[in-house]
C-alpha cells in the first residue's frame, strides 16, 4: 500500500513536470521555419505531394532506414529467440476450429486486402498511407488468414527472402542518391516526374514499395513466429 | 701527554676502581648481612674468591659465543672506565674521554649487557635465557628516566661533556646538580636504583628461583671475569652519579667517599624492600621515576 | 576516403542481405558479419588517422543533400571518429570472441549482431536529435536481442528488465524530443545549443528530460538494477559490448548534447556521475559474482566519464585527452575482463585462481585491473593524472577528491579479485579450453592498452621526456621468462648495473642526495638480486616484477616534474605489489600493501594537485612554490609518503608483507623500498623549508609520528615469534626514527636521518638476507622452532651478530653515529620527550634483537636440525658486502658523516656539524670521535680476548646438554631452549601498549564499509518493477534538485 | 487561456494515457498488464507529438485539391512530428512485440506472468 501511494506520489510528480514542459502557451498560429521550409519548398525538391511522405522518405530518410531496421531487428530476434525449440514439439497442436464465417470470408477478403496494402504503399506520395501503412495492411491480412486457419505454416523462405531484398534494395536505392545525386537517399536521381501524378517524386514510389514489402514481410514474419510459437506450447 | 703514559695511568685507575669495587662489595655485604641479623662474610672474601675462580683449572666451554660473552661483558665495564673522566681536573685520570661524550658512556654500557646475554644464551641453560630476559626487560624501563634526567642535564648545562658537567658543578656544594636540579636528580637516583640490579630489582638472578640467572653456566675463570667486571661497574656506575649529580670528585678520597654513599643508596633500599616481579618492576619505572623525568624536561622546556 | 555514411550502408546492407543466409549453414554468415565488421572499422580507423594525425577536416554527411534542419546529417570529427573506432573495434573483436554462439543460434543472431553497431555509430555520428533516439533504440533492441545469446531464465529475466526500463527511458526522451521541438522548431543539435532553450520556461523540462534520459541509459546509481542485471546474466561477451561499446558511445552522446542545457546542468551532470561512481565502487566492494562485479565497476566508470564530461569547461583543452584516456582505457580493460570472465567461466570471484593455470591470462587479468585503477604505462594513468591537475587548477579539489576517493574504492575490489587469482589456496583448479577466437580479442586489448599507454603519454601535464627505456628493457626480460632463473638473474644483474652507470655518475656529479639513495637503490638492488642465485627453476613473474620496482625506484631520483616522479612511484608499487604478493601466504598483506600505497599515492596525486594549481609549474619545484593551502598540499604528499614507509597508523600493511614474502623479497622490500618513502619526505621537506611559518606545526606533529611509531612499532616487535615479522616492525620502528630525524629539520637531524637511511639500508638487508637464508633452510619463520644454529650455520651468526650491534646503536659500529647525532639534535632542537621517546624505543629494540640471536642462534640445537647446513653463499655474500660497509662507516665515520653534511648544508647552512683535525665529530653540545673509539674498544677487545684465551686454554668443549640442570639431564631441546613468549613478564606490563588498536580500527573501516555496501545494495530487489519505479523516481528526484522545487 | 484547442485536448488526453500506462506499468504485477501499460504510454506519447504538430485551423500536409501549391506554408500543420509519430510508432511496435516475445519465453521457462517472481538476479 505503501508502494502504492510511493508510486502514485512519483506518477503524480511527474505528470507535473509534464505539465510544466507542455506549458499549455496555446497552438501555433504558424509553422516554424522548418516546418515552413517544407512546406514551400517541399514540393519542387522532393516532388512528393504527401509532405509527410517527403519528410519521411527524403529529408529525414535515415529515420526511415533506421525504423526499417528496427522491424527487421525485432523479427529477426522473434525469429532466433522463439524458433529454436521446434525440435521439442512433440504432440501435434489441439487447436478450438475457426468459425465457418471467418474462414470463408478470409478466403475472399484476404486477397483484397493485400492489394488494397499494395494500394496505399505504391500512392504513399500522393495520398495519405505509405510503406509502412501498407505493409501493416498487408500484415493484418495474414493475421486474417491464420486466425482463419492456426495450423496453416507460413512460407518463412519467401518471407524473408522479401524482406531481405526489399532491404537491401532500399540501402542500394540510398546510395545510388549518394552516386548519382546530392546525398545518401536523395530521391532526385530519377526524373522527378509530373507533380501529383503516380509517377512523380522521383524514387520515392520505388522507395516506398521495398519498404511496403519490407514492412509487410517483417510483420508477418513476426506474427507467424509468435503464432507458431503458440502452437507448441498448446 | 703521550699515549703510553696515559694507557698506563688508565690501568692504574683501573686497578684502584677494581678494588675499591670489590672492598665496597664486600662492605655491602656484610651489612645487608647484618641487617638480617646474619654474620656475613670476611672483608677480604672477594679477592679469595677471585683468586679461587681464576686458579680454577678444570674449566668446560660451550663454544665461540660462549666464551666471548665475559669478554664482552668486560668490555663494557672497562669501556665505561675508558671514557670516564674519574678525578675532576686531573689530565692523568681523564682516561681516553676525550674520544667521545656522556653518549658513549651510556651507549657502550649495554655492550657488556649484551655480550652476558649472548655468552649465556650459547650456555644453553634455561635459567639464562629466563634470567636475561628478566633483566633486558627492566634495563629498558629504567633507561627512560634515567635519560630523561640525563637530556634534562644537558639541556641545563649546555654540554653532553662529562667533563664540562662535572665542572659546571664546581665551587660549591650548592653548584651540585642535586640542588640545581633537584627533580633530575631524584629520577636519574631511583633508575639508579634498577642500574644497579640490586634488590628489589633482581629479579633476573632471583637467587631462590633461578639460582643466579644468567651466568648460570659459568665458573672458573669465566665467572672470575664477571666478577671482576661487577666489581667496576658498581664503582664506574657510581662515579658516573658522582660526576653527573653530586660534583664529581677533585681527589681519589673524595671519590671514594662519594661513591660509597651513592652505592649505599642502592644497598640501603634493597635491604628494605623485597624483590619485585618483572612486570611489577616494569611498570614502576614507568610511574615514579618517569613522572619525575617528565617533570625533569617540562621544567626545562 | 570512404565516406562515413558506408559505415552505416554497408553494415545495413549487409545485415539485409544475411537475412538471404538463414538456411545455408552459419561459416559463410559469420565470416561475411566480420568483415563486415572488419570495413567499418576499417572506414573510421581511416578517418581518425586522417583526422588526428594528417589534420584532414571533419566530414558532414547530409541526407539527400539537404542542409540541416531540414535534414538529417552525420558528423565525422575527431571525437566521433575515435568514438567510432573503438565501438567498431570492440565489435569486430567481439564479433570474432562471439562467433562460436552466434553460429549455434543462426543467422538471425549475427543480423542483430551486426545491427547493434550500426545502431551505435548512427548514434556517434548523427547531429539529429530524433534520428539519434531511432538509432538508440536499434542499438538497444539489438542488445536486449543479444542476450538471447544465453538461454538461461536469469538471462531471459535480465533481458525483460533491460527491456522494461529502457523502453520507459525512451519514452522520456522521446517526450523530450517533442517538446524540444516544440520549443525550438529544430532537431538539429548545433541549433538547439544555440537556442538556449533553458532559458524558456518549458524548454527547461524539454531539455531536462532528454539529458536525464541519455542519464539514464548510462546507469546511473542507483536507478540501475536492470543494468546490473543485464551484466549479470548475460553472456560476457554482451556485457563487453555493453560495456565497451554502448556505454562508450552513449558517454559521447551525453558529451554532445550537454551543451544543450547551461553550467548549473553541467554540474548536475557532474554531480549524477559523482554519485555513480562512489556509489557504484562502493556496492561493488560487496559483491562476489565476477560479472556483476564488471557491471558495478563500469558503472563506476562511466560514472567517472559522466563527471569528465560534465566539468568539461573546467577542463580546457585537456578535456579530448583525459576523456579518451580514461575511456579508452574503460574500454579495453573493461572488455578484455569481460570476455576474460567469458574464457573461464566461473561466476565467483574466489574462482578466478583457476588463471593461474594460463599465466599469459593472469598477466591480462593484472594488466587490466591495473589499467581500471589507473596506474602506468597505461593510458588512465595519464589521464587521471590530467583530470586531477585541472580540477585542481579550477580549485575544484571537492571533485578531485571524489575522484580519488571512487577511485580507491574500485582499486578495493579490484586488487582483492586480482589477489585471489594470484594466490588464493584452492583445492582443485580445473582446466579450461583456450580457443584462440576467444584469447586474440583478449590479448590484443591487452596489448593495446600498453601501446595506447605508450602514446598518452603526451597528455598529463610534465610527462616531458618520460623514459621508457627501462621498461622496454622489463618487457624483454618478461619476454624472456621461459628461461631458467639463473640465466635471467645474470640478465637483471647486467640490466641494473647499466642502469647504474647510466644514472649513478650524473647523480654524482650534481646531486649528492639522489646520489646517496642511488646507492641504496641500485648498488643495493644488485646485492639483492643476488640472492637470486640460490634458487632453481624459472621464477615466473619475480624478474621483470623485480625490475620493475627497481626501474621506478630509479625513476624517482631521475625525475624532474611531479609526473615523472608520479609515475616513478606508481611503477614502483606495482614491481613491489607484485613481488610481495609471490610469497606464500602474501595473498592478504599483498592486498592490504596495495590499499595502503593506492589510498597513499591518491592522496599524494591530490597534493600535487595543489601544488600544480597554486603554482602553475609542473616541475618538482612546485612543492616548493606552494602560495595557497601549502599546510594541506604537504600534509596530504607527507602523508602519502607516510604510507610507503609505514608510519604508526599506516603500517599495517608492512609486517605481513614484509614477513611473507619470499626469502630474497624481503630484503628488498625493506631495506631498499621503504627509502623510497623516505626519499620522498625528503624532497617534500626541502621544498618546505623548515622556517616557513606554515610548517613548522607539521613537522612537529612528524616529530612525534615518528618517535611513536618508533615506540610502539619496537615494542610490537618484542613479542614476535616470527623472526621476519620481528624484522618487520623493527623496520617500522626504524623509519619512525628516520621520520623523527628529518623532522628535526636542522643540519645534525639531517645528519642523523641519513646516518640512519644508509644504515638501516645496510643491517636490515643484512638481517633479512640472512634469516631469509634460514628460512629457506628450516621452512619455518618461527623462532621457537629454531635454536643453537650457531653450531651449524657460524657465518650466519657473525653476519647477524654484526647486524645488531650494529642496529642497536653500541659503539663502536656505525649504529652509534646515528645515536650521538640523535643526542645532539634532539637536544638542540629541544624536542625532549620526543627525543626520550625515541630513545626508549631504541633500548627496547635490545629486546627483539637479544630475541632474535637468541632464539635462532643460541640455546640448544633441535634434533631435526643437526644435519642442516649453512645458508646459501649467495645471502652470504652480499650480507659480507655490507658488513664490510658497516665496518667502513664505523672505522670511519667521517668517510660517510662529511658527505651528508656536504648534501644537507644548502638547506641547513647553520650549527653544523665541525671536524677537528684528528677526526674528532664536534656538535653543539657533545663531541665524539668514531676511529678512537673503534681502536680503543678493539684493543680492549683483543687485550680480553688474550688474556682470556690463556686463562682458559685448556678448556674442555662439552656435548649439548652438559649443563647445570638441577642433577638432571635435559634430553630435548623443545624443553630447553627458552624462546617462546621469551619476554612474559614484559607483556604483561606493557603488552597493552601493542594491542593492535590501529589494525582494530582498520578493520572496522573495512567492515563498516562492508556493511553498507551490503545494506544499499539492497535496493537492487530484484524485481523490475522496482526497477522502472527508480527510473521514473530518479527522474523526479533529479528534477526537484536541479530546480529546487515542482 | 482563451479558448480550448484542439491540440490542447489532443496533449491533455496524451499525457492521461501517458499517466495510466505508468500506473500500470509500476502497479500490474501480470506482465502482460505491464506491456499493455506500455502501449497506453507510448500512445499516449505519440498523440501528444500529433498535438504538438497542430496548428489550429489548417489541414493535413498533402498538397492536392484542398491545398495551393502556393499557400501551402499558411495552410497545412507541421508534417515533421507526423512523420516522427510514424516512426515512433513502428519502433514501439517493435518493442512491444519483443516484450510479448519475452512474456512468451518467461512464461515457458517458469509458468507465470508475475514479474516479482523474476527476481532470482540482484544486489
Amino acid at each position: 500500500m505503501l508502494k502504492k501511494i510511493f508510486t502514485a506520489a512519483v506518477i503524480v510528480a511527474f505528470a507535473i513536470i509534464l505539465l510544466k514542459g507542455y506549458g499549455f502557451s496555446g497552438p501555433d498560429q504558424q509553422l516554424n521555419e522548418v516546418a515552413e521550409r517544407y512546406a514551400e519548398k517541399g514540393p519542387e525538391e522532393v516532388g512528393a505531394a504527401n509532405l509527410v511522405t517527403a519528410v519521411i522518405v527524403t529529408y529525414r530518410g535515415l529515420d526511415t532506414l533506421g525504423e526499417v531496421t528496427i522491424l527487421f531487428l525485432t523479427a529477426s530476434i522473434i525469429g532466433f529467440f522463439l524458433k529454436t525449440r521446434r525440435e521439442d514439439l512433440t504432440a501435434p497442436p489441439q487447436v478450438r476450429k475457426t468459425s465457418e464465417i471467418l474462414s470463408t470470408a478470409s478466403r475472399i477478403i484476404s486477397p483484397i486486402i493485400f492489394l488494397f496494402g499494395a494500394y496505399v504503399f505504391i500512392n504513399g506520395h500522393l495520398t495519405p498511407g505509405g510503406g509502412f501503412q501498407g505493409g501493416a495492411i498487408v500484415a493484418s491480412g495474414l493475421v486474417l488468414m491464420l486466425l482463419a486457419n492456426p495450423l496453416k505454416t507460413v512460407n518463412h523462405k519467401i518471407i524473408s527472402v522479401v524482406e531481405s531484398i526489399s532491404g537491401i534494395s532500399f540501402v542500394l536505392l540510398g546510395v545510388l542518391g549518394l552516386v548519382l545525386a546530392a546525398g545518401f537517399l536523395d530521391n532526385a536521381f530519377i526524373g522527378p516526374g509530373r507533380f501529383g501524378s503516380l509517377i512523380s517524386a522521383g524514387a520515392i514510389p520505388i522507395i516506398y514499395i521495398f519498404i511496403g514489402l519490407k514492412v509487410g514481410s517483417e510483420l508477418s514474419g513476426i506474427v507467424s513466429n509468435l503464432q507458431e510459437t503458440q502452437k507448441e506450447e498448446i | 701527554m703521550d699515549l703510553l703514559t696515559r694507557i698506563l695511568f688508565t690501568i692504574l685507575g683501573l686497578f684502584i676502581i677494581v678494588n675499591w669495587g670489590l672492598l665496597m662489595t664486600a662492605i655491602m655485604r656484610k651489612l645487608t648481612a647484618r641487617v638480617g641479623r646474619r654474620v656475613g662474610i670476611r672483608w677480604y672474601q672477594p679477592w679469595i674468591n677471585l683468586v679461587k675462580l681464576y686458579s680454577n683449572r678444570n674449566s668446560i666451554q660451550h663454544g665461540v659465543m660462549f666464551q666471548l660473552g665475559p669478554v664482552f661483558r668486560l668490555l663494557g665495564g672497562v669501556g665505561i672506565v675508558m671514557f670516564m673522566p674519574l678525578i675532576y681536573g686531573s689530565e692523568l685520570f681523564s682516561n681516553f674521554s676525550f674520544a667521545g661524550d656522556l653518549v658513549i658512556i651510556l651507549y657502550i654500557k649495554f655492550f657488556g649487557m649484551l655480550g652476558m646475554a649472548l655468552g649465556a644464551g650459547e650456555g644453553g641453560h634455561p635459567y639464562s635465557a629466563i634470567g636475561v630476559s628478566r633483566g633486558l626487560s627492566q634495563v629498558t624501563t629504567v633507561e627512560l628516566p634515567f635519560t630523561l634526567a640525563i637530556i634534562a642535564l644537558a639541556v641545563q648545562y649546555n654540554t653532553l661533556s662529562l667533563e664540562e658537567i662535572v665542572a659546571a658543578q664546581q665551587g660549591g656544594i650548592m653548584n651540585w646538580t642535586l640542588f640545581t636540579n633537584p627533580v633530575a636528580t631524584l629520577a636519574a637516583l631511583l633508575s639508579m636504583l634498577g642500574i644497579f640490579m640490586h634488590s628489589p630489582f633482581n629479579l633476573h638472578k632471583a637467587p631462590n628461583e633461578i639460582p643466579i640467572g644468567p651466568p648460570t653456566e659459568y665458573h672458573s675463570s669465566y665467572l672470575g671475569i664477571l666478577r671482576t667486571n661487577a666489581a667496576i661497574l658498581h664503582v664506574i656506575e657510581a662515579i658516573l652519579f658522582m660526576n653527573l649529580f653530586f660534583g664529581g670528585a677533585t681527589s681519589w678520597p673524595i671519590l671514594i667517599v662519594k661513591t660509597f654513599l651513592i652505592y649505599f643508596v642502592s644497598i640501603f633500599v634493597g635491604v628494605v624492600f623485597p624483590r619485585f616481579r618483572i612486570e611489577q618492576s616494569v611498570s614502576w619505572f614507568l610511574r615514579v621515576p618517569l613522572a619525575l623525568g617528565i617533570v625533569a624536561i617540562i621544567l626545562i622546556l | 576516403m570512404v565516406e562515413p555514411i558506408y559505415i552505416v550502408a554497408s553494415g545495413l546492407g549487409i545485415a539485409f542481405l544475411l537475412g538471404l543466409f538463414r538456411k545455408t549453414g552459419e561459416s559463410l554468415p559469420g565470416l561475411i558479419m566480420l568483415l563486415t565488421l572488419a570495413f567499418m572499422t576499417f572506414v573510421s580507423g581511416q578517418w581518425l588517422i586522417s583526422l588526428m594525425f594528417e589534420g584532414g577536416t571533419p566530414q558532414y554527411t547530409y541526407t539527400a543533400g539537404f542542409k540541416p534542419p531540414f535534414s538529417i546529417n552525420l558528423l565525422m570529427g575527431q571525437s566521433e571518429a575515435v568514438i567510432t573506432t573503438m565501438v567498431n573495434g570492440v565489435g569486430l573483436l567481439g564479433g570474432l570472441y562471439l562467433l562460436d554462439r552466434l553460429k549455434a543460434q543462426g543467422v538471425n543472431s549475427m543480423i542483430v549482431f551486426l545491427l547493434l553497431f550500426v545502431g551505435l555509430n548512427v548514434v556517434v555520428m548523427t547531429r539529429d536529435l530524433f534520428n539519434l533516439f531511432v538509432f538508440l533504440e536499434v542499438s538497444s533492441v539489438a542488445i536486449v536481442g543479444l542476450v538471447l545469446l544465453e538461454r538461461s531464465t536469469q538471462s531471459l529475466s535480465a533481458g525483460f528488465k533491460y527491456l522494461l526500463a529502457t523502453a520507459l527511458i525512451s519514452g522520456i526522451l522521446l517526450i523530450g524530443i517533442i517538446l524540444i521541438y516544440q520549443y525550438a522548431g529544430s532537431l538539429y543539435i548545433d541549433d538547439l545549443v544555440r537556442a538556449n532553450l533553458t532559458a524558456v520556461k518549458g524548454g527547461m523540462v524539454a531539455v531536462f528530460l532528454i539529458l536525464i534520459a541519455v542519464a539514464l541509459e548510462l546507469k546511473p546509481f542507483p536507478a540501475n538494477g536492470w543494468g546490473l542485471d543485464l551484466y549479470q546474466g548475460a553472456h560476457p561477451g554482451l556485457g563487453a559490448l555493453v560495456s565497451g561499446g554502448f556505454a562508450t558511445a552513449m558517454v559521447f552522446v551525453l558529451y554532445k548534447l550537454l551543451p544543450m542545457a547551461g553550467g548549473g546542468w553541467q554540474y548536475m551532470m557532474a554531480t549524477l556521475g559523482a554519485v555513480t561512481f562512489i556509489g557504484s565502487n562502493l556496492l561493488g566492494i560487496k559483491q562476489g559474482h565476477a560479472k556483476r562485479l564488471l557491471g558495478y565497476s563500469s558503472v563506476g566508470q562511466i560514472g567517472l566519464l559522466m563527471i569528465v564530461v560534465g566539468l568539461s569547461q573546467h577542463l580546457g583543452e585537456a578535456l579530448t585527452a583525459i576523456a579518451c584516456g580514461l575511456l579508452v582505457s574503460h574500454f579495453l580493460a573493461k572488455s578484455g575482463l569481460f570476455w576474460l570472465a567469458g574464457i573461464i567461466q566461473k561466476d565467483g570471484l574466489r574462482d578466478w585462481a583457476v588463471l593461474r593455470k594460463k599465466p599469459f591470462l593472469l598477466v591480462l587479468f593484472g594488466t587490466f585491473i591495473f589499467a581500471l585503477v589507473g596506474f602506468p604505462p597505461f593510458p588512465s594513468f595519464f589521464a587521471k593524472w590530467e583530470l586531477i591537475m585541472q580540477l585542481s587548477a579550477a580549485e575544484g579539489f571537492a571533485w578531485a577528491g571524489i575522484v580519488l576517493f571512487g577511485s580507491l574504492l574500485e582499486g578495493i575490489y579490484l586488487f582483492r579479485w586480482l589477489g585471489y587469482s594470484i594466490k588464493l589456496d584452492h583445492q582443485e583448479l580445473p582446466s579450461f579450453r583456450l580457443p584462440w577466437q576467444k584469447i586474440l580479442p583478449v590479448g590484443i586489448s591487452g596489448v593495446a592498452l600498453y601501446i595506447l599507454g605508450y602514446f598518452a603519454t603526451p597528455i598529463a601535464s610534465g610527462a616531458g621526456s618520460l623514459s621508457y627505456l627501462p621498461l622496454a628493457f622489463i618487457v624483454l626480460v618478461f619476454l624472456l621468462d621461459f628461461l631458467p632463473a639463473r640465466v635471467k638473474n645474470v640478465l637483471s644483474l647486467a640490466g641494473m648495473a647499466f642502469y647504474g652507470y647510466m644514472i649513478m655518475p650524473g647523480l654524482y656529479e650534481n646531486d649528492g642526495l639522489r646520489f646517496l639513495f642511488s646507492i641504496i637503490f641500485v648498488i643495493g638492488g644488485i646485492l639483492t638480486l643476488l640472492p637470486g642465485f640460490a634458487y632453481t627453476g624459472k621464477r615466473r613473474g619475480f624478474y621483470p616484477a623485480a625490475l620493475l620496482m627497481f626501474a621506478g625506484l630509479g625513476q624517482l631520483l631521475t625525475a624532474e616534474t611531479l609526473l615523472q616522479f608520479f609515475f616513478a612511484w606508481e611503477l614502483m608499487t606495482v614491481g613491489s605489489y607484485i613481488l610481495i604478493i609471490r610469497g606464500k601466504r602474501s595473498m592478504r598483506h599483498g592486498y592490504t600493501y596495495m590499499l595502503f600505497s593506492v589510498g597513499g599515492a591518491f592522496l599524494m596525486l591530490a597534493g600535487f594537485g595543489i601544488a600544480y594549481a597554486t603554482s602553475g609549474m609542473t616541475s618538482l619545484e612546485a612543492l616548493g612554490q606552494v602560495t595557497q593551502w601549502a599546510g594541506w598540499a604537504s600534509a596530504l604528499i607527507a602523508i602519502g609518503f607516510m604510507t610507503k614507509t609505514a608510519t604508526l597508523g599506516l603500517h599495517i600493511w608492512l609486517p605481513g608483507a614484509h614477513a611473507e614474502a619470499e626469502s630474497d623479497v624481503s630484503p628488498m622490500v625493506s631495506a631498499i623500498l621503504l627509502k623510497a618513502g623516505v626519499f620522498g619526505l625528503l624532497l617534500l621537506f626541502i621544498s618546505m623549508g623548515a622556517e616557513s611559518a606554515g610548517s613548522k606545526p607539521l613537522f612537529y606533529v612528524l616529530g612525534w609520528l615518528g618517535a611513536i611509531t618508533a615506540l610502539i612499532a619496537n615494542l610490537t616487535a618484542v613479542f614476535q615469534e616470527d623472526a621476519k615479522r620481528l624484522l618487520a616492525y623493527s623496520s617500522i620502528g626504524q623509519l619512525g626514527y628516520i621520520l623523527f630525524a628529518f623532522a628535526i629539520m636542522t643540519h645534525v637531524g639531517w645528519l642523523a636521518g641519513f646516518t640512519y637511511t644508509i644504515n638501516h639500508f645496510m643491517y636490515k638487508a643484512i638481517l633479512f638476507l640472512v634469516v631469509g637464508g634460514i628460512v629457506m633452510r628450516l621452512k619455518t619463520h618461527n623462532m621457537y622452532e629454531m635454536g643453537g644454529l650457531i653450531k651449524r650455520m657460524p657465518y650466519s651468526f657473525i653476519a647477524v651478530l654484526i647486524g645488531i650491534i650494529a642496529l642497536s646503536g653500541l659503539p663502536p659500529l656505525s649504529g652509534f653515529a646515528g645515536k650521538w647525532l640523535f643526542y645532539n639534535a634532539g637536544i638542540e632542537k629541544g624536542w625532549y620527550l620526543q627525543g626520550g621517546v625515541v630513545f626508549f624505543s631504541g633500548i627496547i629494540a635490545f629486546l627483539y634483537l637479544y630475541r632474535l640471536i637468541h632464539s635462532v642462534f643460541l640455546g640448544q640445537l633441535k634434533d631435526r636440525h643437526r644435519t642442516v647446513k649453512e645458508i646459501s653463499p649467495w645471502f652470504l655474500v652480499p650480507a659480507y658486502v655490507l658488513i664490510l660497509g658497516i665496518m667502513a662507516f664505523s672505522a670511519n665515520p667521517e668517510w660517510f658523516l662529511k658527505p651528508f653534511g656536504q648534501i644537507t648544508a644548502p638547506y641547513f647552512p647553520d650549527s653544523q656539524l665541525t671536524w677537528q683535525s684528528d677526526g674528532t665529530a664536534v656538535g653543539q653540545l657533545g663531541y665524539w670521535n668514531g676511529t678512537q673509539v673503534m681502536a680503543i674498544v678493539m684493543a680492549l677487545f683483543v687485550a680480553i680476548t688474550l688474556w682470556l684465551i690463556m686463562l682458559n686454554r685448556n678448556a674442555k668443549k662439552v656435548k649439548q646438554f652438559n649443563i647445570v640442570y638441577a642433577a638432571e639431564s635435559p634430553e630435548t631441546p623443545e624443553t630447553t631452549h627458552i624462546s617462546y613468549n621469551l619476554y612474559a613478564g614484559y607483556n604483561k606490563a606493557l603488552g597493552v601498549l601493542t594491542r593492535p588498536g590501529i589494525t582494530g580500527l582498520w578493520n572496522w573501516i573495512s567492515e563498516a564499509v562492508t556493511e553498507l555496501a551490503d545494506q544499499v545494495r539492497r535496493i537492487y530487489s530484484g524485481n523490475g518493477q522496482t526497477y522502472v519505479l527508480h527510473v521514473l523516481t530518479y527522474v523526479v528526484i533529479v528534477y526537484l534538485i536541479t530546480t529546487g522545487g515542482l | 487561456m482563451e479558448q480550448i484547442g484542439l491540440s490542447h485536448i489532443a496533449i491533455t488526453t496524451g499525457i492521461l494515457l501517458i499517466l495510466t500506462g505508468l500506473w500500470g506499468i509500476l502497479t500490474q504485477k501480470n506482465i502482460i498488464k505491464m506491456i499493455i501499460g506500455f502501449s497506453l504510454f507510448d500512445t499516449g506519447i505519440h498523440i501528444v507529438m500529433v498535438g504538438v504538430g497542430y496548428v489550429e485551423g489548417k489541414t493535413a500536409p498533402i498538397l492536392d485539391e484542398a491545398v495551393q501549391l502556393k499557400e501551402a506554408a499558411r495552410q497545412i500543420v507541421d508534417p515533421l512530428p507526423q512523420a516522427m509519430v510514424l516512426t515512433a510508432i513502428v519502433i514501439g511496435i517493435g518493442i512491444t512485440a519483443l516484450m510479448l516475445a519475452y512474456a512468451l519465453r518467461l512464461y515457458q521457462k517458469n509458468k507465470t506472468l508475475d514479474i516479482q517472481k523474476f527476481n532470482d538476479l540482484k544486489w
